[in-house]
């Protein structure tokens, strides 16, 4: 075990493990752009730079490792101002249209700007134009928002192992895009999404949707494959506007297209709305009331048990339902109908 | 080299612009056609290819040696061998007014020449001529009498630090790669000189590379690494030549490959082209390209020593500090420690350019006064113009103004006054330079060359130039001088690399030495070095102008007007102030001011 | 994508896969096949080594030394060196763009001829300012001086 | 899954997914995991990226290869071949794990006879993959520390399949890879709830928690807990259902959530059949293929309108919860069956009430003991893997750690003979087709379908055809082809691609316009009876109309 003080506290911490990592495990807030816990560490932005005695300048905290005895100071004038000036550069090179930006809010940019009260900007000057259309049905990509943390490029290469975008150009140049600039053409996973500290990245169909706003968050299990990932439900009134997914989470926020793209079947207009009887054989479907519905299921199915025996009935369960609901349905048919034909098709 | 007489001709790449192939051409023609002549005395001369020679200013230079005595000729052209040969080589009579004067002696008895030194006297083509003057017996001395412990201990005595421009100890970097438990090591030669303004590591490697791949045989043992790679611009074809040559001829005499000199260690050496990114200088970055990456560089800890090359231990120096480890190992640490100053031991290859007389290539002990360097060596400023400046470090260095003219040329003195050493390149400005144009200047060059991993390299940088060109336009604003200093000291602290915390030096030099002429341009608007045309208005002088037409030819915009004959006139509303006119005007009767 | 190209790239790959060379060697010899590197050869060469095309395209894109596109029949590299910018580059530079009738965004001329090109410092700054030609080295020049010396090459 | 019960006496995961990272040797067969499985699948990345060494055995160059250490490509049908023949080399080089045998296995003598004849030639010879490659990979499975196997459909849906599991099983004993931490099993469930369907006791052959049946003690069990008297009969299986509806002594059937008359095979065969049914009640949220053919259809609720459990793939009960409310007259699925439960009780339509979820799972868990311990109050805080038989036990990531479920608590090796597919090529039908799922698409696509981004980027049927076929039929990507089986036919666009060797090729099964399942083989697996979804014969031509 490694002991260290930082900001006067004290701590133990494994061999391996970086200042901010300890940091954070005192609850010591350093501001992070191009940080996260899944990823190897970047040291890019230079905001989580913090000061160690015997050090000759501020280090990027991410990336220093843990040394016995080291004193660290997470904050200081010195510190402040080279915070300021970095996210007052990051400001200079960026859109300030958060009024409509879908991720107002939700925007670690926004919030630092306000944290670090940057107003009126210094540096004001050439912006880039890294902004084209993007035919792609799942990610809006808006270049002239991105920070360069390589977040989306290292979730891309280390989690997903795809690649499907990388760093190109250089200096002020340089830019997050797809091999030659074309669209993105990628297995839409949208890890880069959950991943973007700005607005640079965002989901197609939230645009539009409600920010925070009457946005409820449910959180649920999907309902795609046997994974297993957790996600949650962002909804406003009936609408599913959005899904994702908690870093916490044994699938570690990491979804798939489906799980965190494919939930707008929910809201289509040609759900089953109403019961639907086919009042006689050859006969069209026709609306129905629920308890003709019912009457109508119960009458027939009693019927053929009457005249041919329980064995006569079988029922199909779902793969795709809860665990409450086969329960209740196996049941019905062992105890109620009295036969064992129940199935499902967990085969396929 | 014992034939009769032999002419030594500088074939670097200074010496081939100044046409020294043909010079070389000719005089192998002249000794054909009087080798006919006279059947025996073909064989009894000798054209020998050297390396520069340093006094580029004056190349072609031709050494003439007629049995033990020896005369330089300069500026020479293809044209004026058929008489050299004729009245010097077969007649014995010297071309006196050929011939080098005082100042070309003055020029190399004020310098120091341990890496130079065989620099112009040997062939860097010919492994035996290296070999001749005790080449590798420093390599063979370390294989076979020396353990890895005793070299670094040597190194560590010798007071050797870093060429490349940080200055750090050599033998200390090297003790603490070879204290790493690994399976496997690199050594690497960074000769990815990238500084505009230098030329140093590519004279050496075109001169005398052998050098430095003894210096990495040796350092390779030290370290005990098994593989080492040359990473060599791209844009230095005749080094990367000479280099492969030299990698060849060293691979066939066993110095390279399995069992060096007999014992059991093995060492190999790859040449790795650059591709033309100057950040690529910087350590991590240098890895990330041989394995083939974006030269983006990598926050340190962990350093290359412990964690580089394929994330095993590696050791990078550059070409300068490989070169000189042969002489260490051979005439041993106190001799070089005794050469130098306090803190700065043995000697710096200087790459001397500008305003001066004496452009070239020097080598000077440590601490020697940059006057003596300027006025001795450099002979002076050019056309007699006023010095204003001298440009140290590249676009990591800062700019020395006349007030510290004393200042004794080491890591510690070029520091205390804002500039560093860098890998060596001086550039002398004179009156007619404006400092606001040189920072400006140096400021595209790291803008263009961040790797954009940053924020206060990729936008910092950027906002400076901004600044920069507003104020050499005539758009500066009060406060600019606060604000880049400002931004300035900020992105020297925050960034990630080298590069970016040495970016704003020019700037923060410019701002303490010259910063009246940057408050000129922002409140009077005028450049006083004349050089920001924006600040400027051409006009033609009446009584120079002969009415050639020149100017209005020169003229994009048709804003010179005038008869044939008669002094034409430059109409200012018109005038976009591009210069050329000024430059077109045979007559200097374009002025500006 | 044409069947010699493809036989010309395996050659490439296997010699790069028995060197153990990198990305960047093997895009340095496609560049000397090609004379630029065509799109099609990154991804046919990407698919080959399984390394993602993004990769390559990062580092085309960071070297200058790769170009994207054609260029022109002789290579017209001005020095921008700190020596050769004190000694007038950037008006030797504007003069040649004026003699090949180079608008501001453009590098190599309509007919192919010439592609201008700065290289950071060749280190000749003895003879600054320095323009080389393909291969040959023009050095003190001046504006008058290199539209002489490019006549050589004009056809 | 009877194969693994058979060997373990329970047929799950039996390792937890979070465990692949650990891996140092993964063998995946028969499973398209980066598409199918896409979270399963960063886990098997990022062991590989630890530097763990992955098999790939899979006739298709699926887009797992590109990480793999070793790829077998088996012709299809030829997977419990492949690994007999890499148990015969671990055996042959002494790799297998003598102590593990003697300790936690049975019948190994007979099993060990039985591997006899397939050498790694006999193997290269059966399977196409060349003997050095089987050798590779028996080295790289055999010396590893912990070594999982992953499976899927790719070798379930096959006459064989029960055959196959118990070759997997086999490998696992043989090498000592099953009852520790990183190793295992491990099939990967096709859906989000099969795991828990089959838990539930959604099989015809058991009550909830696979208790049999047949057995009368579970039987009174349940009727004590029921009331009522229960059938000890076994049931018809799904696959069986067809035949029967055909044959008219099944004359009415009950379908929840399911859409059996796209993703079964031979679809025609069972199509007819539903339209046989006396009576057909379908319970969905959209009109599907199988919803068409209905008496009646009730509109039911999307996984976003309920509240319940999913159970995943690694056995891990996890809650779901209502975010929004179901659309117009469209009800609770609960609620919808509990009404009809009670009503067919009552005989006469009882009236609509919400049931507790939390109360239902309850009584599933006081009938299972192997979940006794889990309730929502848990389940809220956070989701626990089975077995989890008391309240302060903290779930079981994996199993058998001390024994086997089967009685006697040791596993059992069972020889496992070749057996060719139903139907293999011939003159007629030469090439063989397999099918499968793609990354955008989702079963039979009755929700992914029905999602404009994903229809977007997949929006049509196409059939992969190997390079050299294609230049054979003179067809190139994108023009359409006509495929025939003995069963169907359907007509969809060429995909031309080395993904797939020559004379096999791929359809998705997503599509209804052009629905795969038309061609497939419904012969039978002889156990579990499950259908030959794999492999069959067709003939390809170019599409002329």
């Amino acid at each position: 075990m490694i002991h260290l003080t930082i900001d006067d506290k004290s701590i133990e911490v494994p061999a391996g493990t970086t200042v901010l990592e300890a940091a954070r495990q005192l609850d010591i807030d350093i501001p992070t752009l191009c940080y996260d816990s899944r990823l190897k560490p970047y040291g890019a932005c230079r905001l989580c730079i913090v000061e160690i005695a015997g050090f000759p300048k501020p280090v990027t905290s991410c990336t220093t490792p843990a040394a016995d005895n080291m004193v660290v100071r997470t904050n200081s004038a010195l510190l402040h101002r080279l915070r300021k000036t970095t996210i007052e550069l990051l400001l200079s090179d960026h859109p300030n249209d958060c009024m409509v930006c879908v991720r107002s809010g939700d925007c670690t940019l926004q919030e630092l700007a306000y944290l670090y009260d940057v107003r009126e900007n210094r540096f004001s000057g050439g912006m880039r134009d890294h902004n084209r259309p993007d035919a792609n049905p799942f990610i809006q990509r808006d270049q002239n928002k991105c920070v360069m943390c390589g977040l989306c490029v290292r979730v891309c290469e280390e989690v997903q192992g795809v690649g499907a975008i990388g760093y190109s150009n250089r200096g002020f140049e340089a830019k997050v895009c797809p091999p030659f600039e074309k669209d993105l053409n990628c297995e839409f996973c949208g890890q880069c999404v959950s991943v973007c500290p700005t607005g640079a990245l965002s989901g197609k169909m939230w645009a539009g949707q409600p920010r925070q706003e009457g946005v409820k968050l449910t959180d649920s299990t999907c309902t795609y494959c046997g994974c297993g990932c957790n996600i949650t439900l962002h909804s406003h009134g009936d609408r599913l506007i959005r899904v994702s997914s908690k870093k916490t989470s044994h699938n570690r926020g990491w979804l798939c297209v489906k799980g965190r793209f494919g939930y707008d079947f929910v809201n289509r207009g040609d759900r089953l709305t109403t019961p639907l009887i086919r009042r006689e054989k050859g006969g069209a479907l026709e609306p129905a009331s629920w308890d003709e519905a019912v009457q109508f299921v119960v009458t027939r199915m009693a019927g053929i048990k009457e005249k041919h025996g329980p064995d006569a009935l079988a029922g199909l369960a779902s793969a795709r339902c809860t665990n409450e609901e086969n329960y209740l349905f196996q049941k019905f048919f062992r105890s109620v109908i009295g036969t064992n034909n129940i199935d499902h098709c967990a085969r396929y | 080299m014992n034939s009769e007489i032999t002419v030594n001709v500088c074939l670097g790449t200074g010496g081939i612009a100044a046409g020294s192939e043909m010079v070389m051409e000719e005089f192998r023609k002249e000794f054909e056609t009087a080798g006919v002549k006279n059947a025996k005395f073909g064989d009894r001369c000798k054209i020998h290819k050297v390396g520069c020679r340093g006094f580029c200013a004056r190349d072609v230079l031709v050494d003439v040696s007629v049995g033990d005595k020896t005369w330089t000729y300069q500026y020479i052209q293809p044209e004026m061998v058929k008489r050299i040969v004729k009245d010097h080589v077969l007649g014995r009579q010297p071309i006196t007014e050929w011939l080098v004067g005082d100042d070309y002696h003055t020029f190399h008895d004020n310098q120091k020449k341990v890496i130079l030194g065989d620099l112009g006297k040997i062939d860097p083509e010919s492994i035996e001529e290296y070999v001749a003057v005790a080449g590798y017996t420093a390599a063979r001395k370390a294989l076979t009498q020396m353990t890895p412990a005793e070299i670094i201990e040597t190194m560590k005595k010798s007071g050797l630090r870093g060429r490349g421009g940080a200055g750090f100890p050599t033998g200390l970097k090297w003790s603490f790669c070879a204290a790493n438990e690994s399976d496997d090591r690199y050594i690497i030669c960074n000769a990815d000189e990238g500084d505009p303004g230098a030329f140093m590591d590519r004279s050496v490697v075109e001169g005398n590379p052998h050098a430095v791949l003894e210096g990495m045989i040796i350092g390779a043992y030290a370290i005990g690494a098994t593989h080492g790679y040359v990473y060599i611009r791209a844009e230095y074809p005749l080094a990367v030549n000479r280099l492969n040559m030299a990698l060849e001829q060293a691979k066939e005499k066993g110095f390279l490959g399995k069992k060096l000199f007999g014992t059991s260690f093995d060492f190999d050496i790859k040449v790795k082209l650059g591709a033309g990114a100057f950040v690529c200088g910087e350590e991590t970055a240098l890895i990330a390209s041989i394995e083939g990456e974006r030269g983006m560089p990598r926050a340190k800890p962990p350093f290359p020593a412990n964690k580089g090359l394929w994330g095993k231990p590696t050791i990078i120096n550059n070409v300068e500090t490989l070169a000189n480890i042969p002489a260490i190992i051979n005439r041993g640490a106190e001799w070089f420690a005794s050469i130098g100053s306090e803190k700065s031991k043995g000697t710096k290859v200087i790459a001397l350019t500008g305003k001066i007389r004496n452009t070239g290539l020097i080598e000077i002990p440590m601490g020697t006064p940059l006057k003596d360097i300027i006025f001795n060596i450099g002979g002076g400023i050019e056309g007699d113009k006023l010095f204003k400046a001298v440009q140290t470090g590249g676009p990591s260095g800062g700019c020395i103004p006349q007030q510290h003219i004393d200042l004794p040329v080491d890591y510690e003195g070029l520091k205390s006054v804002g500039s560093m050493m860098g890998s060596g390149g001086m550039v002398v400005l004179d009156e007619t330079d404006c400092m606001v144009n040189i920072s400006k200047f140096f400021l595209e060059f790291t803008q263009a060359e961040s790797c954009g991993k940053c924020v206060p390299c990729r936008i910092g940088t950027k906002r400076l130039l901004e600044i920069l060109t507003r104020i050499t336009e005539g758009n500066g604003r009060k406060g600019d001088i606060e604000l880049l200093q400002e931004l300035a000291e900020d992105v020297r602290d925050s960034s990630l690399c080298g590069l970016g915390m040495s970016a704003p030096n020019p700037v923060l030099s410019t701002l303490k030495y010259f910063r009246h002429e940057y408050e000129a341009h922002i409140n009077q608007k005028k450049c006083p070095a004349k050089v920001c045309n924006k600040l400027l208005t051409f006009f033609i002088r009446e009584d120079m102008c002969v009415g050639c037409g020149m100017c209005a030819k020169a003229c994009s915009v048709a804003a010179i007007t005038g008869e044939k004959k008669k002094p034409h006139h430059i109409d200012s509303s018109l005038c976009i102030k591009c210069g050329s006119c000024f430059d077109a005007c045979k007559f200097s009767a374009v002025l500006k001011e | 994508m044409e069947k010699t190209q493809e036989a010309v790239l395996e050659g490439i790959y296997q010699k790069c896969t028995a060197n153990g060379d990198n990305i960047i060697t093997a895009l340095q010899q496609i560049q000397n096949e090609f004379g630029y590197v065509p799109e099609e050869s990154v991804y046919w060469y990407a698919d080959r080594t399984n390394i993602p095309a993004s990769r390559f395209y990062g580092v085309i894109t960071f070297y200058a030394q790769f170009h994207l596109h054609p260029r022109g029949k002789n290579i017209i590299t001005v020095c921008q060196g700190t020596v050769c910018h004190v000694k007038g580059a950037s008006r030797i530079i504007s003069k040649i763009r004026e003699d090949l009738k180079l608008k501001e965004d453009q590098s190599t001329t309509k007919d192919m001829q010439f592609t201008l090109e700065t290289v950071n410092c060749v280190g000749a700054c003895s003879i600054a300012p320095v323009v080389i030609v393909n291969d040959k080295v023009f050095g003190k020049q001046a504006p008058a001086k290199i539209t002489q010396n490019l006549k050589a090459y004009k056809e | 899954m009877a194969g693994l019960a058979a060997k373990f006496g329970s047929g799950a995961m039996t390792n937890s997914v979070a465990e692949i990272a650990e891996n140092d040797a993964l063998l995946v067969i028969g499973s398209n995991t980066t598409e199918n499985h896409p979270i399963i699948g960063l886990r098997m990345k990022e062991a590989v990226a630890k530097g763990a060494r992955l098999i790939v055995a899979d006739p298709r160059r699926i887009p797992l290869v590109k990480f793999a250490t070793l790829w077998l490509r088996q012709k299809p049908g030829t997977d419990a071949v492949l690994l007999n023949a890499i148990m015969h080399v671990i055996l042959e080089e002494g790799l297998e794990d003598r102590d593990f045998i003697t300790r936690r296995t049975e019948a190994f003598e007979e099993f060990e006879a039985s591997l006899a004849p397939f050498t790694a030639e006999f193997g290269a010879e059966a399977t196409g993959v060349p003997a050095e490659d089987i050798r590779k990979a028996a080295r790289i499975f055999g010396s590893a520390v912990n070594a999982g196997i992953y499976y899927a459909m790719g070798i379930t849906q096959h006459s064989m399949g029960t055959n196959n599991v118990h070759a997997v099983g086999n490998l696992a004993m043989l090498t000592g890879n099953v009852g520790k931490r990183a190793a295992g099993v491990n099939p990967l469930r096709g859906q989000n709830n099969v795991q828990g369907a089959c838990d539930m006791g959604c099989l015809p052959n058991v009550y909830p928690g696979y208790q049999s049946v047949a057995i009368p003690g579970m039987q009174q069990k349940f009727e004590a807990a029921w009331g009522g008297t229960l059938s000890g009969k076994p049931g018809l299986p799904a696959t069986e259902m067809t035949g029967a509806m055909l044959a008219g002594s099944l004359k009415g059937m009950y379908v929840f959530g399911e859409n059996p008359a796209l993703s079964d095979p031979n679809t025609s065969h069972s199509l007819k059949a539903f339209k046989n049914l006396e009576f057909l009640v379908v319970q969905d949220i959209f009109l599907t293929e199988t919803a068409e053919l209905a008496d009646v259809v009730l509109p039911g609720s999307s996984f976003a309108e309920k509240n319940g459990t999913f159970t995943s793939s690694e056995r891990r009960i996890q809650r779901v919860r209502q975010a929004i409310a179901s659309p117009g007259e469209a009800r609770n699925d609960l609620a919808i069956i509990d009404q009809i439960y009670r009503s067919f009780a009552a005989g006469s339509v009882a009236e609509y009430r919400l049931p507790d979820a939390a109360a239902v799972f309850e009584e599933a868990a006081s009938l299972w003991p192997e979940i006794a311990g889990v309730n929502y109050q848990r389940l809220d805080k956070d989701s626990i893997c089975w077995p989890c038989p008391a309240p302060d036990h903290p779930g079981t990531p994996f199993l058998f750690k001390a024994m086997f479920s089967r009685e006697g608590g040791r596993a059992l090796f069972t020889a496992v003979p070749q057996v060719l597919s139903d139907e293999l090529p011939d003159e007629q039908y030469p090439f063989v087709l397999t099918t499968g799922r793609e990354l955008f698409h989702y079963h039979t696509g009755t929700m992914t379908r029905r999602s404009a981004g994903l229809n977007a980027v997949a929006p049509e049927a196409f059939v992969e055809i190997n390079p050299v076929d294609a230049d054979g039929l003179g067809v190139h990507s994108g023009e359409s082809l006509r495929v025939t089986s003995r069963r169907g036919m359907i007509d969809l666009k060429a995909r031309v691609s080395g993904i797939v060797p020559p004379q096999v090729v791929f359809i998705p099964f997503h599509y209804r316009e052009a629905a795969a399942n038309l061609l497939t083989n419904d012969a039978m697996d002889p156990v579990c009876r499950i259908m030959e979804a794999k492999v069959c014969a067709v003939r390809i031509e170019k599409n002329m109309s």
